[in-house]
């Protein structure tokens, strides 16, 4: 709990700190800021507390995931070189200092207990992305993305309050834990039929948050007109933020009326699956393929939602953990490969302009094909098991053809996560020693190794969580 | 002396909440209908004060203030939203001299 | 400790490679798999001596049940034996040419040892899916890096093809681990005795799943399509690898993995899988007949092959199961050395068309010999190590059933007409254009050639040992059975 | 024992020390390290013959295969009958390793060849010695290797290349049959072990599958031995140098298959329907072989066709439970059609590689050896007494007299076409005027004393063979019937017979009249048969081997090779390929179809989901609500 406070305040400090230091001093303070959050975060281990009139709570699951978010954005801040199109007249305390803002709105969505923190942190959380996505601001397509990501985000919370309002119409609470019993002591026949109107609108919010099929028209475009940084803060942290408080509130206070839920998730997540992964086949850009597959990812992540049985949180956790790593990495190279190629080729960002990256950067190939490997669930990674530990998850709880669907699906992603490996190493192409700062590299070989160690010995967290 | 709860239970809940949904209902209709980002933007405002009707009116209905609480959120964040969202409307003016978010299709397949 | 040994040891050394890159990689990586041979014939004399073979078990994901337990027993001794006997060859084969000292290509040929050690030598189903999936991508990078013509899509296939057939095999594996009891457990030994109570219905469903996951990595017929294209553009080694050791992961899966689990989906799928196997005989038989790219052509037999051991596995007897584990060893060997000589010969003309070849033997009297004493092996004449598994597996799907076991028994007519097709089209007749001034073969060449036809012949004179050292492990299998 | 060891050992030893050395060893050496073990081999077989005393002998080697309940060991089985072939394996096979000497002389792969016909008798040798049908495949198949590398020796020329792998797949067929009867023994008795086998069936033990047993092992014995309709692999084995036909495609090899048959007499006594197969097939084989034989003018290959039919008589014999008489031809038809070949080599030699018997004649001055050699093989081929041939054939005749006489009749006639055919070749050959080149006429020369010396000891024994059986009626002491009885049933005994009567009266005439009507006809006469264009009507149908191979191709070898190509571009190509193809296409459009949706146009998205919201909720609500 503390740790939110403390970024609150880094954050400010950091605004300040950006009158006087340069940004590379600024970057490592913002790392500093992050690590030390993450201290105070581990300090609550094992302190299942309630914090501000009960409204806040953390348990060793929301601990674990805003460990893995401010992981995440700890790497995000690794991987940031520059902001936007020239480095004179952008800030980066500025954006240093709205990042972590942002994740205090992420630490919030995924330790609410009442509904008001849920809305508080996902506002907080949307309003500085929407910041960020236009923040490129002489670009049309960053625009563009921007204007596309609010319109849409704000009328998402406008569905998902007027389902928190139904829903506190029915029950007469914010208040998770009341809901909750609420829900579960009143016979289905006995509550108003708004209710479960409500209890569908706050979950469709969620739903598009996570981008799921098929309210994930948003994402491609978003991600792909963002700033590349911001398009890897949004597709973890986001992600792994919004799916940590849609799984909070379907296992938490919906759990009773399944009844009403189950069946649009369970479609919702075959859909998904289908959608991110086919989709993705066809793509040219890396960055709109990794945008359809953060989809897809989160379409094998709702099969944990998709049954009256609730799953256990240590997949989900792991899950995100092992796609987080390996997206950062992904987008990281992205950002090299596409700076290097943006004054030679048309489409910087495309498959074709990673042609023959292996030839002299051998490094970042490897890294890069990691990454696309534990994406695409391939043994020895870390996105082997995660897949691994949801299916058979999934399958315990007896969801069987979306299980079946999954995996023919990731068959599917084999294919688009290989067109980056086949252009990294077996396709000619002219690219030159890549210089990468070393904090950079650091960063990349960090989540690198990660990803295989995670993938030999994955209980070396899988314990934790 | 009536209490305001009192007064406000004197018409059915349901009332209160067929308001709140048609208008919401037409915020959705202004947004799925206008081209003209600002106006969007107001139609999605307008699903918003649909939503602190409805929260106002539950709140005091059940003698509950924490529904009211939640009204001073919402205007908070929207407040936050406008600022954002002009703010984005306004660099997109700048950019292409127009609004229309029909024409903002750059990004696609 | 010296299973750990000998399933990391070339991982290290290949990683070492990967990462130094040494200018001496071909010395370093035949030496690493010299000491890995000699280490795995320490192993196996002790699993040989050993009651119950040999066993190590840690714990890897202790939540889940999921051990980190190798174990060698009759039954993957064998395999164990030949993964660690071929790799030393195949590095062999690599004298001289660009590849030899090419420290990324020893490193991932070496890499590849340990995931096919690592299928080989696990106790734990999900230990051993891991390595069967992990050993895709050594060979993936080997074959598509330093492939031939059209490369990309043709691995790739492979690649989609054989992981999309695993995913079957997880699919299955999860449910019958979802089925132990407690928290669950994947031991292998553990999933027999659990699996077995499953009802028919079930049953039928898994075995699907586990044999189309293996009937894709074997390949048999209708699967096989990714194999001769991707058996012809690999590079040599790779296809010696994939030919050699690795298409035996997929039958190796059938013994260990489904006979003991699915006696009763046995009964449901188990005769239409041996009618698929053999049809896989006679289908890859005939088509080898007109091929005219002699690496394709061996490609086909080697489909050929894998489909009678695939029945004679699936026949469930004794004769069949022990005539399969030998006659992996045999094919492991023999298509090693066929390919190799495939590859001598498309060094010196750079071709490998049979048409535009013939007449080597005027030029190299020991090429012919090798050819021939292999091929004998590949056509299964007694005396050589052809013969004792073809002649087991054929007499244990004969068992099974007469039909099928004289249809599978042409293989022999049609294995020699091939065989003998290619050894004349290459080795005699007149020499041609690109054959002229054929060179000899190098020591070199000669040092992996003799003893690989030495094996050939002492494998069939002598089969007695291995049998004997197989024996125990698969009657225990057997009893399962019943 | 240890010296029996050293029977197959030595030509092993033989056969490694030419193979490995092969082309540094010097061509003397060679030949002397080929040609020494097979001679003491037959000085070990003679001296084992000599210390016989009836006793089964069976000598245990090692395990070979050892599964579950099924245990083959290497083991070696001394008894007359392997005896018997022990001497004439050695023995026929020094005689042609001396020949070889001067006949492969002058060429380049004369270790090499040495190391074969080594290896050949050392799989023969263990073909004969194995104790039980396993150990007898492994002969079997062994040999049928040596036979493909030997017609294959000079690989160099492709027909020659086709001719070794014809003979080598066409014995293939037959060793699956023959490996199908394997597997049915195992199933039915649990072993291959001769001992075992023969002595549960003699013990009556009740055994079902006996007749498909010995009709599967037939089917090897067809290939091997050459039978309908396993038999064209034979004449194109004449490629192989003369030697090699003589050893293997005369004397040894082919008799395999009457071999094997002989030694599971138990197995086919009991299943009288297969004998009688056997029987007919022999006689067709020997028919068609005689006929094709006629009008043959490669002089090899007359003697090959010739071959064929007299395999055909000898399974004639089997059918009809004569097992000594066709053993006794096996012996004797080995002296004969060696020295035939041989001798045909010789003039080959002679003649500079040529073999058309068209382009020969008036050689008998010029290689007198050669020319009574021949004359002699000829006789004793013809039947006529009292030459091996006539004793031998006679028996057999004798035997399928009493056992049907429509096959006796038949078999008379395929007689009376040998007699024909083999005084033709030998009239067209050493007698007349010589018909070939002057450069030939300038070469004509008497082979050296290596290749004579085996002709002179071939002729002996061609001669005076038939006194190894000598019948009663000739006043001898059937000696061979007596030697073998113990492997064999009881045979039919034969009431004494007139030397006028039908019995022996027909195969007289069959033998001594067409003689006489060739002598008159190619010598008298001096007929010497057109060329190729000039044959006609059914002489062309014959000539041209009843168009039996050209039926083969049709039947079998073009359907496979279209076969092949259907599989390999249509079914495998287009049809399996394609459906895996297909998938990936199938992904990739419908990943562009669906990419589409994503239209760029924020109205539309927000559209989109209000629309699906609405469906959301009416679906799962409209129970509730309505």
């Amino acid at each position: 709990m503390t740790a939110i406070i403390a970024l609150s305040l880094f954050g400010i400090s950091n605004l300040f700190l950006g009158f006087w230091f340069p940004r590379k001093t600024i970057q490592m303070v913002t790392l500093l800021f992050l690590v030390v959050s993450m201290a105070l975060t581990v300090s609550d281990w094992n302190h299942e507390l309630l914090w501000f009139g009960n409204m806040f709570r953390t348990t060793n699951t929301s601990i674990n995931f805003s460990l893995i978010i401010q992981l995440a954005a700890f790497f995000v801040v690794a991987f940031s070189k520059a902001f936007g199109q020239d480095d004179e007249h952008t800030h980066p305390a500025e954006y240093y200092a709205i990042m972590l803002f942002s994740v205090v709105g992420a630490i919030l969505m995924v330790s609410f207990d009442h509904m008001i923190v849920l809305f508080v942190g996902l506002e907080i959380l949307s309003v500085a992305m929407y910041v960020l996505t236009g923040s490129d601001k002489r670009n049309l397509r960053s625009n563009e993305a921007a204007i596309k990501y609010f319109l849409m985000g704000s009328f998402t919370t406008g569905i998902l309050l007027f389902g928190i309002t139904l829903v506190y119409g029915a029950t007469h609470s914010f208040y998770i834990s009341n809901i909750g019993t609420i829900l579960t002591n009143t016979a289905p026949e006995s509550m108003p039929s708004f209710l479960f109107i409500g209890v569908l609108l706050i979950i469709v919010g969620l739903l598009f948050k996570v981008s799921a099929a098929p309210f994930h028209f948003w994402t491609p475009d978003v991600y792909e007109g963002a700033p590349t940084i911001f398009t890897m803060f949004m597709s973890t942290i986001v992600k792994t933020a919004s799916f940590a408080a849609l799984f909070h509130l379907v296992s938490g206070i919906f759990g009773s009326l399944y009844t009403v839920w189950v069946l649009p998730v369970y479609f919702i997540s075959m859909l998904t699956l289908v959608v991110g992964n086919i989709s993705a086949v066809y793509q040219q850009s890396v960055k709109r393929m990794l945008a359809f597959s953060s989809i897809s990812h989160a379409g094998y992540l709702l099969l944990t939602v998709s049954s009256k049985q609730i799953s256990t949180t240590s997949s989900i956790l792991y899950y995100s953990l092992s796609y987080t790593l390996a997206t950062v990495v992904a987008f990281a190279v992205l950002i090299l490969v596409s700076e290097y190629q943006s004054a030679r080729v048309e489409k910087p960002e495309n498959f074709s302009s990673f042609e023959g990256l292996a030839k002299n950067n051998p490094g970042l190939a490897l890294c890069f094909t990691i990454s696309m490997l534990s994406l695409a669930g391939i043994p020895l990674t870390a996105g082997f098991w995660g897949k691994f530990f949801i299916f058979s998850d999934t399958f315990s709880r007896n969801i069987i053809y979306p299980v079946i669907l999954a995996i023919l699906m990731s068959a599917v992603g084999i294919y688009y996560y290989f067109k980056g490996i086949i252009a990294v190493y077996l396709k000619a192409g002219e690219i030159e020693k890549i210089e990468v700062p070393v904090l950079f590299k650091m960063a990349l070989w960090a989540c690198t190794l990660g990803t295989i160690i995670l993938g030999v010995y994955p209980s070396l967290v899988k314990s934790v969580f | 002396m009536q209490s305001i709860p009192e007064i406000i239970r004197t018409i059915p809940l349901t009332n209160y909440i067929m308001l709140s949904s048609a208008l919401f209902c037409i915020g959705i209709l202004g947004v799925l209908t206008r081209r003209n980002a600002i106006i969007v933007f107001m139609a999605i405002e307008l699903m918003l004060n649909a939503v602190n009707l409805l929260l106002a009116a539950f709140s005091s209905y059940y003698s509950d203030p924490s529904g009211q609480i939640f009204v001073f959120f919402i205007m908070a964040v929207a407040a936050a939203e406008v600022a954002v969202g002009l703010a984005i409307i306004v660099m997109i003016y700048r950019n292409i001299q127009s609004i229309d978010i029909g024409v903002l299709n750059k990004l696609k397949n | 400790m010296s299973l750990l040994f000998i399933l990391f040891f070339p991982l290290v050394i290949g990683a070492i490679l990967l990462v130094a890159k040494p200018k001496q990689a071909f010395a370093i990586s035949l030496i690493a798999s010299i000491i890995e041979l000699v280490a795995t014939a320490f192993v196996l004399k002790d699993a040989a001596a050993a009651e119950n073979g040999l066993v190590f078990t840690k714990p890897w994901i202790e939540e889940a049940g999921i051990s980190f337990s190798l174990w060698v027993d009759g039954v993957n001794g064998i395999l164990i034996g030949l993964c660690a006997l071929m790799v030393p060859f195949i590095v062999a084969t690599t004298a001289n040419s660009d590849k030899a000292n090419n420290a990324q290509y020893q490193g991932l040929m070496l890499a590849m040892q340990t995931a096919l050690m690592g299928a080989f030598l696990a106790k734990d189903a999900f230990l051993f899916y891991f390595f069967f999936e992990a050993s895709l991508l050594p060979i993936y990078f080997l074959a598509a890096i330093y492939g031939g013509e059209n490369k990309n899509a043709i691995t790739f296939k492979f690649f989609v093809y054989t992981l999309f057939g695993s995913l079957f095999l997880l699919i299955g594996l999860i449910y019958v681990y979802l089925v132990t009891p407690g928290s669950h457990s994947s031991d292998i030994e553990t999933l027999y005795q659990t699996a077995i109570m499953l009802p028919e219905r079930i049953q039928g469903n898994l075995f699907l799943a586990f044999f189309i996951a293996f009937a894709i990595k074997m390949p048999i017929f209708p699967f096989h399509t990714w194999q001769p294209d991707t058996y012809t553009v690999a590079p040599t080694q790779a296809t010696m690898l994939l030919s050699g050791i690795m298409l035996k992961m997929g039958t190796y899966g059938l013994i260990r993995l489904v006979l003991p689990m699915f006696p009763l989906g046995m009964i449901t799928w188990g005769n239409t899988a041996i009618i698929l196997s053999v049809i896989g005989i006679i289908y890859g038989s005939i088509i080898a007949i007109q091929q005219k790219d002699a690496k394709r052509l061996l490609a086909y037999s080697s489909f050929a092959h894998v489909g009678l051991m695939s029945a004679g596995i699936l026949s469930q007897s004794t004769e069949g199961i022990q005539g399969a584990l030998y006659q992996m060893l045999s094919h492991g060997i023999n298509i090693v050395g066929l390919f190799f000589i495939i590859e001598i010969i498309e060094r010196r003309t750079k071709s490998r068309e049979i048409a535009q070849l013939g007449g080597i033997t005027q030029y190299s009297y020991v090429l012919t010999v090798a050819f021939v004493i292999l091929s004998l092996g590949s056509v299964a004449l007694p005396l050589t190590n052809g013969f004792i598994g073809e002649f087991l597996l054929l007499k244990s799907v004969f068992d099974h059933d007469m039909i099928l076991g004289i249809v599978a028994g042409i293989t022999i007519i049609l294995g020699a007409v091939y065989t003998l097709r290619l050894i004349q089209k290459t080795m005699f007749g007149n020499f041609s254009r690109i054959t002229k001034d054929f060179e000899d073969v190098s020591s070199a060449e000669k040092w992996v050639l003799i003893p690989l036809c030495v094996l050939v012949i002492v494998g069939g004179v002598y089969p007695t040992w291995i049998l004997n050292f197989t024996e125990p492990g698969v009657q225990a299998l057997v009893s399962l059975l019943k | 024992m240890s010296l029996l060891l050293l029977i197959p050992l030595l030509p092993l030893i033989g056969f490694a020390i030419n193979g490995l050395a092969y082309p540094k060893l010097s061509k003397s050496i060679a030949g002397i390290v080929g040609t020494i073990p097979p001679l003491v081999a037959f000085v070990i077989s003679l001296q084992l013959f000599l210390n016989f005393d009836g006793q089964t002998q069976i000598i245990q080697l090692a395990d070979w295969i050892k599964v579950a309940d099924l245990s083959i060991p290497f083991a070696f089985q001394i008894d007359a009958l392997s005896i018997m072939m022990l001497l004439v394996i050695t023995g026929v096979g020094t005689l042609i390793h001396l020949y070889s000497m001067g006949y492969m002389a002058h060429d380049a792969g004369f270790g090499k060849f040495f190391s074969f016909l080594n290896l050949f008798i050392f799989f023969m040798l263990i073909l004969v010695l194995g104790a039980n049908f396993t150990v007898l495949f492994i002969g079997w198949e062994g040999v049928g290797l040596c036979s493909y590398l030997l017609i294959g020796f000079w690989n160099q020329k492709n027909s020659y290349g086709d001719a070794a792998r014809k003979a080598f797949i066409m014995n293939r067929i037959g060793d699956l049959g023959f490996l199908v009867g394997i597997f049915l023994l195992i199933q039915e008795f649990g072993t291959t072990d001769y001992q075992t086998i023969f002595s549960t069936i003699k013990d009556g033990t009740e055994v079902g599958n006996i007749g498909l047993i010995a009709f599967c092992l037939f089917i090897g014995a067809m290939g091997k031995s050459a039978q309908i309709p396993l038999f064209t692999w034979l004449p194109d084995a004449m490629a192989g140098p003369t030697p090699v036909s003589a050893l293997i495609h005369a004397a040894t090899m082919v008799t395999a298959g009457i071999y094997m048959v002989i030694r599971a007499n138990a197995l086919f006594e009991l299943s009288p329907e297969v004998l009688h197969f056997v029987g007919w097939i022999g006689l067709a084989t020997a028919l068609l072989g005689a006929a094709i034989g006629l009008f043959q003018n490669d002089i090899k290959k007359v003697l090959a066709y010739s071959t064929v039919s007299q395999l055909g008589y000898m399974f004639m014999g089997l059918g009809a439970s004569a097992y000594t008489a066709s053993f006794f031809h096996v012996m004797t038809h080995a002296f004969f059609k060696a020295l035939l070949f041989l001798g045909a080599g010789s003039v080959i030699h002679a003649m500079s590689d040529e073999q058309d018997i068209r382009k020969m004649g008036g050689l008998k001055s010029k290689m007198p050896i050669t020319y009574i050699t021949f004359l002699l093989g000829t006789i004793a081929i013809s039947g006529i007494p009292p030459f091996a041939g006539f004793f031998s054939k006679d028996e057999i005749l004798a035997a399928l007299y009493h056992h049907d006489f429509a096959m006796w009749c038949l078999a008379i006639l395929g007689s009376a076409l040998t007699s024909f055919y083999m005084f033709r070749v030998f009239i067209l050959t050493f007698w007349g005027d010589f018909r070939g080149t002057e450069k030939q006429a300038h070469h004509l020369h008497e082979s050296p004393w290596s290749m004579t010396i085996p002709l002179i000891i071939l002729a002996v024994f061609s001669v005076g063979g038939g006194f190894i059986n000598l019948p009663h009626f000739a006043g001898g002491n059937e000696f061979l019937a007596h030697w073998l009885a113990p492997i064999l049933p009881e045979p039919h005994t034969a009431g004494e017979v007139s030397l006028f009567s039908l019995e022996m009266g027909a195969p007289l005439l069959a033998a001594f009249l067409p003689a006489i009507f060739a002598i008159y006809y190619f010598g008298i006469q001096k007929a010497v048969p057109g060329n190729d264009e000039s044959i006609q009507g059914i002489q062309k149908v014959i000539y041209r081997k009843f168009y039996i191979d050209e039926l083969y191709d049709f039947v079998f070898v073009r359907p496979i090779q279209v076969l092949s190509t259907f599989f390999a571009q249509v079914i495998d190509f287009l049809v399996i390929d394609l459906i895996v193809e297909g998938v990936g296409k199938t992904v990739k459009t419908a990943s562009d179809e669906i990419r589409k949706a994503q239209t760029g146009n924020v109205g539309y998205y927000i559209f989109m989901m209000v629309v699906s919201i609405a469906l959301i909720l009416v679906l799962t609500l409209r129970s509730r609500i309505l």
